[in-house]
């Protein structure tokens, strides 16, 4: 019985900062090294997102979007992740990430034009550094990771984010991608954002073990933090992205949340959830908490926060005329334009039959 | 019995097999408490416990998966695949051993597997696939898709008490029409139903196109054209009787389907036609379905699926053939 | 942050009967209460697949068999985890437990067929409560968690043990089994054979974490053993099959072993892997050690070894005789005969035109 | 050059490809040290090193998965699946991703995933599957399947440098024949060949019946019967102009494959065969295929795969039609 594992050791640059809880330490919070100048654009762009978020719906209840997933109560992990990551590193999200999206610079009107389905991908994702939105839950993982795989081969120095939900941590493709990137040392941070649900299916339904530790398994850290905290987000992700730049390898994050809105405008959560599990959580809203923090900490007043809060308003406004502005490509480019980088005859010429039917009906 | 929709059908259905029999389960994501995204097992957990009707993990492959350990434990799993395009994380088990497994053991998977598939339903990618061509070219399983309430309850039935593994496509377009339902009516797998007589061209359609061939066949009546509408309802096996003896009549044939017509299911049967039915042909079979693109964004799903306007233009041509 | 993971309460019986390094204690060794013909027995299975492995390498060589897997070294699992059952409790293996499935009863002879390409699943599964084999890696696990909910619905005290190899752990199936088995607390044992390889990968390419210490992210508890200690082996499988039957759901076992052969008669480790690294294992051999042990407790003697030694070469050449004598069921059965319970009538139709064709030929 | 296996030019596409654009990885299952479990990739590690030709671990899955974030990182990925029978499990990642994701982002994915099909080489179960008609019916795929050691070569160059994903499906049972190699004869994806000339039954085949197609045609020489056998080497795009350019000679089809004839890519080629060829055709289109059953054990798989008699026998039939 020789087989002990080999446990490389490796500084864990993220532990420390968090109490057993997964709370940012209080040392940890005055150490972050931000401007108030940071510390209030956090909260700008976690209110911009949220915004953003309630004119998506407003939109959808409107007939105008086919279909809104809410990220409401998700807002802090949105905004601390991307916070700590350099423009360089990619983002693999899965389907809630438009916050994130927002973040990285991408228009959310042209966003929403895939929820309005006008567009099968209205990002270019090399200018972003942000991936498509993946709907096949989990899928998206194992991409994150030959990326990031494929940045170690090249000796470059960026990251990768993988970003997924609870749900996604019981698809094969999950584990499978945790494993290569154990094996091969991938610089990705996966991060969990465990809000509770998947549509009706709650966490202790979704798995009776703990998400964060099963990074051991794989053989890199994992930690399960408050993912309605902006800062501890923030410094989980840097920790992480730091300590995968230096070349150790993934870090698992499994930050703890809820899914205040319903999954979907498709979905219905009274049938499956409570009034009362839902009000538990509002007092850990990530927006009210950490504004209160900054104000607790004289870092806001009410006048920036009325301007932030006019900033969302015009913001939305844009957002909303420019959407409904929005003229798609035609159709013969929307179905077939980006299919092959090298269309076959056969498949040109089927384009040309559609777009010939199109011009004599 | 009055009229109810395709998806209370379903439920029904669902609902006779628990009752009559305990070794029915039915389980998937959110089957339980939400009662499917679609509510087709509206208030079947309720009814028959969490043991009878759950909620799963996120994880497709293994939702077949342990349908096949119950099937070898004696049960009659009725698993549910949320939408069409996530089935393909479940492929190896169905094609490696749901298909195989009776082949290797001599022991019966009566497992039925739902999927509600096809598109108009303005969703977004991966939500609107007809992927029934894979399982078509799978040895060992049964196929079926039915177009109407009364069928879906029926061949239901039949797939559950089906002792073999059958994979059960709903036209979840269609989950809101209304028809009567009679619960006696036994709908055999592997029996296609004569859905319209006509003379002029069949038109042959399964799933969610039945309906747009009826519609195809009705227009065309103003035009004094004929069609005649066969609603296949089994895709494997598949009823060439029935197809052959309408195409005496016809000579003409059209195939229909919502997936891409390359290397669809409407190349088998069209190949069939063309090989049993070659003297009787006297036109080529034409086939009606989507390009071959990927699914496209959903205000431009109405030009990508096949319709009214194109039937009746294939009609139209097989007319004028010869 | 109120997030913290209700780890149910269970008595572990498995951890305690073994030091950190995996290793039987002596107490518990003492205690495992066999008769001496019980232990002479245990040896004798390990003996008697061992020549029967060995037989099938030979019929192999001599073009008898297709294809050939040896368990060569992993007889102290299947033998040791078959006598920790009873017979009621199912079997989910992989390819390579020939071994298992003799110590079930099977006919060994019957059981080549399969390897000659004469049979698609020579014995029923049914009556020695034995899956059969599954070639595609860890696509077994599932069924085997699948038939122990089963049991719990049935509220049956029947248990299960779905066994694979260290690769079969990377595998997406693998993780979504282990998952389910936790949620739904399936009375199932997960037994894996870590032979050190898959083919020609070595453990630390197939996973840079640990397998065992898997488990409790799924919620259940994981042990690694010594798995070349047939003692060891029935003592933890026992002890989790015991757990299990009274309901208090999975236990995964992970046997440390090596694969002393190669991966199938296809193979050729020289290729990848040395001869010292072999030569290490052949040290702790399982059958040797136990004999060993035996011996020094005197249980067991010259001539009972002798007399275990020449059943073993009947039972080879009773399996030999019956393998090259057996007579498969003709074509049209082979090919068509088990596929359908209720086969469609154009199915028959091919089936018929089948068996004229080869009349006519 | 002299005589190459199969086996051997496909070690040498690779190796050229490796030596000539250091973006191509190779990887997948026992690839590295091993050289794979049929030696393809043998001495490509050695020469390459582990960054460039590695072993993964055991999961088909995010064997696709990773190739398809490796081409969105810039790398022209050349994954290996070991069988067949195992590409299931990824079925998913490539239906879901690697067909589609040039859709909806726009970046290419120069993916080339190569499987070893296709029967005859004595396997149990699931190392000897044709499941090349799951690949023709996905849309944003390329699918090939050479028959010779020269297609083989140039076949992978053209897959490798292809922008787009191609499923490169390599016949097994055909590794060790030999052939004298050109390295410097191209063949673009979506051409036919003529692999042999014929005035009476065009015979289409591809990767491992293309050489019963040219035995039968051999054979039925002898019976004064003239076969025209062609290659499809692609099959999707399938290059429907050399098919039907063949049929203005012959007016008669058959197609042979090892996948079960029900469903499978043979009904594609007849359903456009009967179509674009319907004034052409003096004789029905017949399959050749395997039967409607999961793979048989080995000492009967002679028996399920099509073979020279079958083939003699359908052009009988067809020349004596009508
Ligand atoms: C493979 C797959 N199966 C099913 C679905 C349908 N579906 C969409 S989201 C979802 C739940 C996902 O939950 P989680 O991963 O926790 O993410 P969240 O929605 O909470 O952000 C399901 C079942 C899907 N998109 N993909
Ligand atoms: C899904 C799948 N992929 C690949 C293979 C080919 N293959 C057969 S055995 C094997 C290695 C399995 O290793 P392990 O799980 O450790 O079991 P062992 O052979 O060591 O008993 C591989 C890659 C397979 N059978 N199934
Ligand atoms: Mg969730
Ligand atoms: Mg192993």
């Amino acid at each position: 019985m020789a087989d002990v594992v080999e446990v490389v050791a490796t500084d864990d640059p993220v532990r420390p900062l968090f109490s057993p809880a997964g709370e940012l330490t209080a040392a940890a919070r005055s150490r972050l090294g931000l401007s108030q100048d940071a510390l209030r654009d956090l909260y700008r762009q976690m209110v911009l997102i949220r915004r953003a978020d309630q004119e998506a719906l407003n939109l959808q209840r409107q007939g105008e979007l086919g279909l809104w997933g809410q990220f409401l109560g998700q807002e802090a992990i949105h905004v601390g992740a991307v916070a700590a990551l350099q423009p360089d590193d990619w983002i693999f999200p899965s389907y809630r990430e438009f916050g994130m999206a927002m973040c990285r610079g991408i228009d959310p009107a042209d966003m929403l034009t895939w929820f309005r389905g006008l567009s099968a991908g209205p990002w270019d994702p090399r200018e972003f550094h942000f991936a498509p939105l993946a709907v096949p839950v989990a899928s998206q993982v194992p991409h994150a990771v030959g990326f990031a795989m494929g940045s170690r081969f090249k000796k470059s120095k960026d990251v990768v984010l993988g970003t997924f939900g609870d749900g996604a941590t019981s698809k094969g493709d999950w584990h499978e991608a945790m494993n290569f990137a154990g094996v091969f040392k991938a610089p990705v941070i996966f991060l969990c954002q465990n809000n509770h649900w998947a549509i009706s299916v709650p966490l202790a339904k979704q798995t009776a073990g703990s998400i964060a530790e099963r990074a051991q398994g794989y053989g890199f850290p994992g930690i399960r933090i408050d993912g309605n905290d902006v800062l501890g987000v923030l410094a989980a992700v840097r920790g992480a992205a730091e300590r995968a730049r230096r070349g150790d390898g993934p870090y698992l994050i499994e930050a703890m949340t809820y899914r205040m809105g319903a999954h979907t405008t498709s979905d219905d959560p009274s049938r499956y959830r409570t009034e009362t599990e839902l009000q538990a959580w509002s007092v850990k809203d990530p927006v009210g908490r950490y504004r209160a923090w900054l104000e607790g900490q004289g870092i806001i007043d009410g006048a920036a926060i009325k301007t932030i809060g006019d900033e969302g308003e015009s913001m939305a406004h844009a957002m909303r005329t420019r959407l409904l502005a929005f003229t798609p490509a035609p159709p013969g480019e929307v179905i077939f334009g980006r299919v092959y980088a090298r269309p076959p005859d056969s498949f040109l010429e089927e384009r040309e039959e559609f777009e010939a039917s199109l011009e004599s009906s | 019995m009055e009229a109810v929709t395709m998806a209370k059908a379903i439920n029904l259905s669902l609902r006779d097999a628990l009752a009559r029999d305990e070794d029915v389960l039915v389980f998937g994501e959110d089957v339980g408490a939400l009662g499917g995204v679609f509510r087709i097992t509206d208030g079947l957990q309720e009814a028959f416990g969490e043991e009878r009707v759950f909620d799963t993990p996120l994880a497709e492959s293994t939702i077949i998966g342990v349908a096949v350990g119950l099937a070898l434990r004696g049960f009659k799993p009725v698993p549910e695949i949320q939408f069409d395009g996530f089935v393909y994380s479940g492929f190896d088990q169905i094609v490696s051993h749901v298909a195989k497994y009776r082949n290797r053991s001599g022991m019966s998977m009566p497992i039925t597997i739902r999927i509600p598939f096809g598109g108009h339903i303005g969703a977004v990618e991966h939500h609107s696939e007809s992927p029934e061509a894979y399982f078509t070219h799978t040895a060992g399983l049964k196929v079926v898709a039915p177009a109407t309430p009364g069928d879906a309850y029926a061949l239901l039935q039949s797939a559950i008490a089906d002792p073999d593994p059958v994979i059960f496509f709903e036209p979840k377009a269609r989950y809101y029409v209304k028809e009567e339902v009679d619960p006696k009516r036994e709908v055999l797998i592997g029996r296609a139903r004569l859905a319209r007589e006509g003379t002029g061209v069949s038109v042959i359609a399964y799933g969610p196109t039945v309906s747009v061939a009826l519609e195809a066949a009705k227009a065309a009546e103003k035009e004094n054209i004929s069609l005649e509408v066969i609603d296949l309802r089994t895709l494997s096996p598949l009823d060439m009787a029935t197809i052959i003896e309408s195409l005496r009549k016809t000579h003409r044939a059209i195939i229909v389907h919502e997936a891409p017509v390359f290397g669809g299911f409407g190349g088998e049967i069209a190949a069939r036609i063309a090989d049993d039915g070659f003297d009787l042909l006297e036109a080529p079979v034409t086939r009606v379905g989507a390009m071959n693109t990927p699914y496209p964004p959903a205000r431009f799903e109405k030009l990508y699926l096949p319709d009214v306007d194109r039937i009746l233009e294939a009609a139209d041509v097989a007319l004028a053939y010869g």
